[in-house]
């Protein structure tokens, strides 16, 4: 995904589990961001929203894309950051 | 060829069984997760499975890319299984034939123990006796950017 | 209740599952070995295993109640064939459900290692392009006299 | 399998795979054996037989009534001894 070089970037937040229900259900959410805003940046503005929001992990799991990524990875408009509580399959 | 899926409908293992084996292979082993009928102690009645569904479709074809590379066999099928299940009922198969077992018991392996540290997949146990609640699990470590 | 065979009859591996499993048991491991086309590179057309029948029985009720103690379960099955094999058919299947994946998976693994050291069975290959042979084998380490 | 006291005794001998042909496709036959004979006994014994009896292995692992059992296991009236060529199940 081509990254734009100017303005606010808007993604699309995923949640799942525990967290989509701390927030009262909804599974997608778009947020706008700051251009070259981190997953750490947008994990910071979710919290800030109080209610259950603020209650998400200060520190999780993230998957950019559909692929896990770190703290520090820069977004781009589009992108689908999934909050990814602890994993319990199988 | 490898094959896998993260589906709602249900898991016939002898279906996943019948993916994998060819006449060079001597060894095929299997795994399947099936729902309990209790969990420390508690009566369940049924497990309901979440999961990011395309990622996890995603992921679970690169947890069997990695362990056809490792067992140096691509005849692996692997499922995971998302809705209510009863207990009873199939969460996730496994099937591996490699040419020898020691190749084949490993792959099968590598898969649900990864599966468990890395699938995006989570699980609301339902009780006889009290109300639902979602199990505790791993979380999972970071494999590198996206751009990796 | 555990249960093994020997047999000359061919083994359906889904049968086999059948077998084993109950509403506490979380977990299901599977081994099957089946009649490779080669061998070290020579062109196989089948396998002839020779038993000793009423021994081979015996032994392998021990082999599994070994397991089955190690374990701590008892929803085990494991099968042994006789005759002539084509390639591709199932020599030995096993299944093995507890309640958690390290049980399942460690019993069937000791089960067919066992097996391969100590079940008199013996086979011979037959080839495409020469004399069928007796495979060399393991020489059963003996354990205890008659009396233990 | 109760002893007797006296006089020589008598066990069925079981040959198989290999084995069996080494000495002409017969699996079972009968072999007198002196009072208190072991395993060791029986196997020099059968070794000395000449032809393809001497060459079934000095050590061989053997059964008595179908358990493994040592060379120098006692043999009693109608007990089964199997010679067990390296076995190849599985």
């Amino acid at each position: 995904m081509t990254e734009t070089n100017s303005g606010p970037v808007d993604v699309t937040v995923l949640l799942f589990a525990a967290h989509r229900e701390l927030v009262g259900g909804a599974r997608d959410t778009i947020v706008s961001l700051p251009e070259r805003a981190t997953v750490d940046t947008l994990l910071a503005r979710l919290r800030a929203r109080g209610g259950g929001w603020s209650q998400l992990p200060r520190r999780a799991a993230v998957a950019v894309n559909r692929r896990y990524a770190g703290g520090d990875t820069v977004l781009a408009e589009g992108d689908e950051v999934a909050l990814i509580p602890p994993v319990a399959g199988g | 060829m490898s094959w896998s899926d993260v589906t709602k409908d249900p898991i016939d293992p002898g279906a996943v069984l019948a993916r994998v084996g060819r006449p060079g292979d001597g060894a095929v082993a299997f795994f399947a997760g099936v729902v309990r009928d209790e969990n420390e102690g508690r009566p369940v009645s049924g497990m309901e499975y979440e999961g990011y569904d395309e990622m996890a479709r995603d992921e679970l074809a690169g947890i069997v890319a990695e362990a056809a590379g490792r067992a140096g066999t691509q005849r692996i099928a692997a499922v995971h299984r998302l809705g209510r299940l009863a207990v009873g009922e199939v969460s996730v198969a496994i099937a591996v034939s490699a040419p020898h077992r020691a190749e084949a018991f490993a792959a099968a392996r590598y898969i649900i123990e990864e599966i468990k540290k890395r699938l995006p997949v989570w699980k609301r146990e339902h009780y006889l006796d009290r109300e639902a609640e979602w199990l505790e699990g791993s979380l999972p470590v970071e494999r590198g950017n996206r751009g990796a």
